[in-house]
């Protein structure tokens, strides 16, 4: 019996280990980057096994302190939900390695606070995606979000603010979602998804749903920076410290899309859903708007990390947009761009990181010449850039892909245009900074000899993981067929 | 009229809470001061508790404490006792506003050492300069 | 606010000798009524959580009747945080445990295989078993948030 | 800035009340809230966990993996304050 | 539950929740906020929530709004609005 | 014809993308990298040739390398047009491997490691796209091949390079992800499949203007190609050394955009789809626009290149003329041109990097009598520009014959004489050059006498003038392939 409560073990294991480094971080520091690593090895092996066993055997439910689901707190390791719990260990494993590194250098003594809200954090989310019960949702959720407020009010300058702010609009956020569930509750008296999808058909109450539905939905946009109720995301992460913005900046919003996702698929039927076409094409419009804005901001940035801020922002309207389409394309290339919507941000982010590491600083102006100082770094750069572009056989093409065919199969062109336009932007956007850090200091028209610029890469701490992430870029875009086959069709439902 | 007087009457409930949580939100997003905001949240994230708590309530219903052994027999009537179930929910959702209050009011002493000032607009002033 | 405290150092506010005698009495039995509330969350309306708070709040008043230092005195940092940890570490280890032997996460009937008290009793156990860790916890860290909010942090003196 | 706050407030607080409409009136007994679940609670609970305050059995067996992570929210605020205003500490 | 306390009750909240934000001394807000949690409180407690009530006692009106004070006292309480 | 799985293929492109790997390595050794060059491009040479017998013989090969998308897996295919592409593009290689060696050594370049490197990416994408089995894979080879290519252009790192290399990248990607993509995505919403299909594979499921849309957004989409308005990267990527302009912009990277753009209209839309939609005018009519402005343009460039650039830019209408084509012998020219403007225009552009290199002279109009220091080279020159002109004994009359074929046979007499005007115009902007270099006479104070460029440059540039000829003693290969690829029994 006890191999089921694997999934269990995948989230406490950094919760466990998040106890251990408070207390033993205190005395001996040395010891706090082998339990971090160690403890997301565990979960990232449990979180693999657990894949394989929802491949094997097929979803995966269960219920905590063994009773019956609507009475207990079920937990559902679906497909979809397998595969997140990888990529958020993955991710978090990954990013964990340059946050070791950065947080030594930016809040020395402080690693073993930083690190324990730094696990649980990870906890929370791994928490996040296995729950199948609406409220028990909120409550991660809200643990996920005090875990970055306060991650992010770590950092120096701003960051106090841009937490403060954050702060609000997360529990503004956390307040409606909860809203949604308080009607969802008095209407149908259940918490548990799945017996909430079972009520609802049955269920005599257009508005109330309807209203539920709308606040669950705003909630989850709060928090996941929908434009326009996108305004903490730039500030928190790009005021945040370094670890903390490595690693929540990748999970942080696509765990809030897979949320959306869930709801949409498990606790109200896809035709509750898509039923008024004004409301479903009015998304994908807000969508389309989204990606724009958020692309066009990303353009006005002067820094490199927070230029790739506004880039999340866009690219959730890339998701949000793909699910509100209404069609399977849409929908797997919105599922597909989650899973490569975070390797590309982790990727990016830890280029930040490893810059920031060595030269405290990734203003634009800064990044002169930086392809003969670190030349792996930019290299694993480009290629992260590439996928945000969407040049294949890098992951980015093929979630987009999928997303223009959603778009055109719908007939939503102003989405197709958008995400065309968006491409054409990210291609400015980072062929800007490739030929900055390509060229670096032009006088006079003149290039000068970068031999007095020395090759000056970051540790090894910093550099493997960002060549793995890179390489994983390729490989999940070779493998999205895999991907798609064997994971994501399965979530779609049938008739869809 | 009538009906609305009735429906009003029936509700009266949601209607007080609605408009705390209005009273909370508009804190939250109008007011400058940043302790304000926070007071504003606190006053939200009561009126859902209230929301909540007002859907356990049944008429007649007493507290949710039943007698030890006449519950061990299965004796009791359900229609007589409250729904614990929001009760439960409420208590961990008053710890969270606890939590997110406490790290707000660390997080503002952190911006009032950088700033010297809780008003929004008096701090992006600053942040502009 | 510096000025505050000045004037509350004038006017002796806060050295009020009836107060600290009325704090020193009470202090006690908030704590006895604290324990109380965990222990007979079972039967009463409490449990862990308030139970927690009111034990925080016995330390609270503590050092706002007198200083942090007195606080400090009856529960020193260290302790506080291994107390906060310990509290967490209960609930979540006990949970475990249920997992580990066999049964499912939290299912406390599970653990009737290393004490066979009979499941029903053993759920009835391991409610009070996280009841005592929810209280802990609540109870340091309720603490550490004043000590902390009070003092911005410097843990220096109260208010 | 503030109109527009009290414009959002008042569209919100209008859509909630409007979506109380298809409420059941207020302490039905027999609304969906009060009546699919909870009597399963109110008349087992006593005999499944031996706890008569049945919110404590709720709360700690029933949905205890909810307020295991309730505990363990307070304890990230906790670390949180501590960690947010250390940095004074040192200045 | 007895309809005339509850109609007064919930005027009440109302109202103190209106001076919450409306009071220019934060300090004062704080401890309004503290009466506003109390009412809630017994709100609750006339409803039949006894275990709300008693939580929001010892935190709404006890430690919230002691941690309000402190961090008032820490910062300004000055506010303009 | 079934096609059989053969690994051979793959390995021909990954030979030098792998190849890379090696030169980035013997960074310090400059003998053992230019070694590596070249013997990789023998080796590629070697593979692609043994491709070939078997696509005469009517037998495909095929190899999928990875199902990334259900129902479009990046697969390489080769077939007759695609092993056309790949000998030209990877015989030519080798030529260009050398005479780099030379070109480089001698100007003392920077980076020579990077480029090495680059240019071994550069062509493998290339073979990439000639093998590609469906428009997908073309598509990522055709990005590999932009963004491999960035490096070599900017190769000066001057401000002009770093101009250049901007609008270069703004026309290529703006282009096809903007244009392109969206058109690739439409064509497989439509059709539910990308595979290259002899007659396309959107009979009767596109409507006449669903096919205008698509057939403008691609032909427009390839900017490689270099159709008016798209083709300002072409003279402004002359910035590059002239080896990359040689190669790259007389042979890979232009080719590469003529060549999706055959691809397109034979295998996705289908020529006779296109004809009864009528649509065949829009290829057309482009192209004879961009062929006759980029003429005339040509005519008033001072630069060496420039003049070239412009040059490419109007043979590089001809192929697409070629498709758009009703005739089949019309469209069997374009292919042929494909491979015959390759030989003469990379004669042409190695005898400007050889002028360059040995008098360091950039312009036209400084290269008075420079033909008797150089007779070699400006021989060269003089072949290679007779081929593009359409001269009979060279390779370039018998694909533009064919073309001429093609109108009389399609009854197109509009673009007859758009041909015949155009050949005019070749004569006009190359002849002048050769005649000055040989007769004029050299300005005072210069030195006189014989000054060749290093051997490594003028071995390659006479051997490609040399087979610029034989391809007009010699196509019967060629024609084959040709044929084949545009479906007439040889």
């Amino acid at each position: 019996m006890t191999s089921s409560n694997l999934h269990m073990y995948v989230m406490a294991s950094p919760l466990v280990a998040a106890l251990i480094v408070n207390l033993l971080g205190r005395f001996s520091r040395r010891s706090i980057p082998w339990l971090v690593i160690g403890s997301l090895v565990v979960a990232l092996g449990g979180a693999l096994a657990v894949l394989a066993a929802v491949i094997d055997h097929g979803p995966l439910r269960y219920t905590v302190g063994n009773w019956t689901p609507p009475y207990g707190i079920e937990l559902v390791v679906d497909h979809l939900s397998g595969m997140m719990l990888v990529l958020i260990t993955l991710v978090a494993l990954i990013a964990s390695f340059s946050s070791l590194k950065s947080v030594e250098q930016e809040l020395p003594g402080e690693e073993h606070f930083f690190f324990t809200l730094y696990l649980i954090l990870i906890a929370g989310l791994c928490g996040l995606v296995m729950t199948g019960d609406a409220f028990n949702l909120y409550v991660l959720l809200e643990i996920t979000s005090i875990t970055s407020y306060g991650l992010i009010a770590m950092g120096r300058g701003r960051a106090p603010l841009s937490s403060f702010n954050y702060i609000i609009m997360g529990s503004i956020g956390a307040c409606f979602y909860l809203l949604g569930v308080g009607y969802m509750y008095i209407l149908t008296g259940t918490l548990n998804m799945a017996d909430i999808a079972r009520i609802l058909p049955n269920l005599n109450a257009p508005v109330a749903t309807a209203t539920a539905l709308g606040f669950l939905m705003v909630g989850l946009w709060i928090k996941m920076a929908f434009f326009p109720l996108h305004g903490w995301l730039p500030n928190a992460y790009s005021h945040a410290p370094t670890g903390a913005g490595t690693m929540a900046a990748p999970l942080m919003t696509k765990v809030t899309v897979y949320l959306m996702v869930r709801i949409i698929l498990s606790m109200y039927t896809p035709e509750h859903i898509y039923a008024s076409a004004a409301v479903k094409s009015g998304i994908v419009w807000a969508a389309a708007v989204a990606i724009i804005c958020g692309s066009i901001l990303a353009f006005g940035q002067k820094d490199l990390r927070r230029m790739l801020t506004y880039i999340i922002v866009a690219e959730v309207g890339y998701m949000v947009g793909g699910i509100f389409l209404g069609n399977a394309n849409g929908l797997t290339g919105a599922i597909l761009h989650i899973i490569n919507d975070a390797l590309m941000t982790l990727c990016l982010f830890l280029v930040v990181a490893a810059i920031i590491y060595r030269q405290g600083t990734v203003a634009l102006v800064s990044l002169q010449g930086l392809f003969y100082r670190m030349p792996l770094t930019m290299a694993a750069f480009t290629i992260g850039a590439f996928a945000m572009i969407g040049v294949p056989p890098t992951c980015g093409f093929f979630s987009k892909w999928y997303l223009i065919l959603g778009g055109v199969e719908a007939g939503h062109w102003e989405f197709v245009i958008a995400l065309v336009v968006s491409s054409l932007i990210n291609a400015v956007l980072f062929f800007r900074i490739i030929e900055l850090a390509y060229f670096g200091a032009l006088v006079d028209g003149e290039h000068h000899e970068h031999a007095a610029s020395e090759r000056h890469e970051a540790s090894f701490w910093l550099l493997k993981p960002l060549m793995v992430t890179a390489v994983l870029l390729i490989v999940v875009g070779l493998g999205t067929g895999v991907l798609i086959d064997n994971l994501i069709s399965l979530v779609i439902p049938a008739g869809f | 009229m009538e009906q609305i007087v009735q429906e009003i009457v029936a509700k009266y409930n949601y209607w007080v809470y609605v408009i705390l949580m209005m009273i909370g939100f508009y804190a939250m997003i109008g007011k400058r001061n940043l302790v304000k905001k926070l007071l504003g949240m606190n006053i939200f994230q009561t009126a859902i508790i209230l929301f909540f708590v007002s859907t356990g309530v049944k008429k007649g219903g007493r507290i949710p404490i039943v007698d030890k052994y006449s519950g061990l027999a299965g004796t009791i009537d359900p229609n007589t006792i409250d729904n614990p179930l929001p009760h439960v929910l409420m208590l961990t959702a008053i710890v969270v506003g606890v939590s997110v209050t406490g790290v707000a009011l660390a997080v503002l002493q952190r911006i009032y050492r950088e700033y010297g000032t809780l008003e929004e607009n008096e701090i992006l002033e600053k942040v502009r300069r | 606010m510096k000025q505050l405290q000045e004037k509350a150092k004038q006017r002796q506010l806060g050295d009020s000798l009836i107060i600290k005698t009325a704090v020193r009495l009470m202090v006690p039995f908030i704590q006895l009524f604290g324990l109380y509330v965990i222990v007979h969350g079972h039967y009463s309306p409490g449990g862990g959580f308030q139970g927690g708070v009111i034990l925080g709040a016995s330390f609270i008043l503590l050092a706002l009747a007198f200083d942090m230092k007195t606080s400090f005195k009856h529960m020193s940092e260290k302790v506080n945080a291994i107390l906060g940890n310990l509290g967490a570490a209960i609930f979540i280890g006990v949970g475990l445990i249920c997992a580990l032997v066999g049964g499912l996460f939290l299912d406390y009937s599970a653990l009737n295989i290393i004490i066979p008290l009979g499941p029903v009793e053993w759920r009835s156990f391991g409610i009070f078993l996280v009841e005592v860790g929810v209280g802990l916890a609540v109870m340091s860290i309720m603490v550490l948030l004043y000590w902390n909010i009070s003092s911005s942090g410097k843990m220096d003196e109260g208010l | 800035m503030k109109t527009l706050a009290l414009l959002a407030t008042l569209c919100t607080g209008a859509l909630l009340l409007y979506g109380t409409k298809d409420f059941p009136a207020w302490g039905d007994p027999q609304s969906p809230a009060n009546s699919y679940l909870s009597p399963k609670y109110i008349e087992h609970a006593v005999q499944e966990t031996h706890v008569p305050n049945l919110v404590t059995a709720v709360l700690g067996d029933y949905r205890g993996y909810d307020t295991m992570f309730e505990t363990v929210v307070i304890y990230c605020a906790g670390m949180a304050v501590v960690s947010v205003l250390r940095r004074n500490r040192s200045q | 539950m007895i309809w005339q306390i509850d109609l007064m009750i919930l005027t009440l909240v109302v109202i103190c929740a209106l001076a919450t934000i409306t009071i220019k001394d934060l300090l004062g807000a704080a401890v309004v906020f503290g009466v506003y949690s109390f009412l809630m409180c017994l709100l609750w407690a006339e409803m039949g929530a006894v275990d709300v009530a008693f939580t929001e006692a010892t935190v709404g009106a006890g430690i919230s709004t002691i941690l309000y004070i402190g961090a008032i006292l820490r910062t300004t309480r000055r506010s303009k609005d | 014809m079934t096609p059989s799985i053969s690994i051979w293929p793959l390995l021909a492109i990954l030979i030098s993308l792998c190849g890379a790997i090696p030169i980035l390595l013997s960074n310090r050794q400059p003998n053992l990298r230019e070694s590596w060059t070249i013997l990789i491009a023998l080796l590629k040479l070697m593979i692609v040739a043994s491709l070939l017998p078997g696509v005469l013989y009517g037998e495909g090969y095929i190899f999928t390398i990875a199902e990334v998308l259900p129902g479009v897996p990046i697969e390489l295919r080769v077939d007759a047009l695609g092993i056309l592409f790949a000998l030209v593009a990877s015989f030519l290689w080798l030529f260009t491997s050398i005479y780099s060696i030379g070109y480089m050594r001698a100007l003392n370049e920077h980076a020579q490691t990077r480029y090495f490197a680059s240019f071994a990416v550069a062509i493998s994408s290339t073979l990439g796209i000639a093998f590609a089995g469906n428009l997908l894979t073309m598509y990522l080879f055709y990005e590999m091949l932009s963004l491999s290519t960035y490096p070599l252009v900017t190769h000066e790192q001057n401000a002009e390079a770093r101009a250049s290399g901007r609008k270069y990248l703004t026309y290529i990607l703006g282009t096809s992800i903007g244009l392109a993509l969206p058109a690739m995505l439409i064509t497989y919403a439509t059709a539910g499949t990308l595979d290259f299909t002899a007659g396309g594979i959107l009979t009767g499921k596109a409507s006449p203007e669903l096919l205008a849309l698509l057939l403008v957004l691609f032909l427009f989409g390839f900017a490689k190609a270099g159709l008016i308005p798209f083709h300002g990267w072409l003279p402004a990527a002359m910035v590059a050394p002239t080896p990359v302009s040689s190669f790259l912009h007389g042979v890979a990277v232009v080719k590469a955009g003529v060549f999706s753009i055959f691809r397109v209209v034979f295998h996705i839309l289908g020529p006779e789809t296109l004809q009864s939609a009528n649509l065949n005018v829009v290829i057309t009519t482009v192209a004879s626009i961009t062929l006759l402005v980029a003429s005339l343009i040509a005519l008033t460039q001072d630069s060496m290149k420039r003049r070239l650039a412009y040059s490419t830019v109007g043979q590089l209408s001809y192929m697409v003329l070629g498709a758009g084509m009703i005739s089949a012998v019309g469209r069997l020219g374009g292919v042929m041109h494909l491979a015959m403007h390759a030989f003469g225009k990379i004669t042409l552009f190695f005898c400007a990097g050889a002028i360059y290199v040995a008098s360091k002279k950039k312009y036209i109009s400084q290269m008075d009598g420079l033909g008797r220091r150089m007779p070699i080279t400006f021989l060269a020159f003089f072949l290679g520009s007779l081929s593009i002109i359409g001269m009979p004994p060279l390779g370039g009359f018998i694909s533009k014959w064919n073309l001429v074929i093609g109108t009389v046979d399609g009854g197109q007499y509009v673009l007859l004489i758009v041909l015949l005007v155009s050949s005019l115009l070749n004569a006009a902007y190359f002849l002048p050059i050769v005649y000055r270099a040989f007769f004029a006479d050299a300005p005072a104070g210069e030195e006189t006498g014989w000054k060749e460029a290093p051997l490594f440059c003028l071995v390659p540039l006479c051997l490609t003038a040399l087979g610029s000829m034989l391809l007009f003693f010699f196509h019967d290969t060629l024609l084959n392939l040709a044929q084949m690829a545009v479906g007439i029994a040889p």
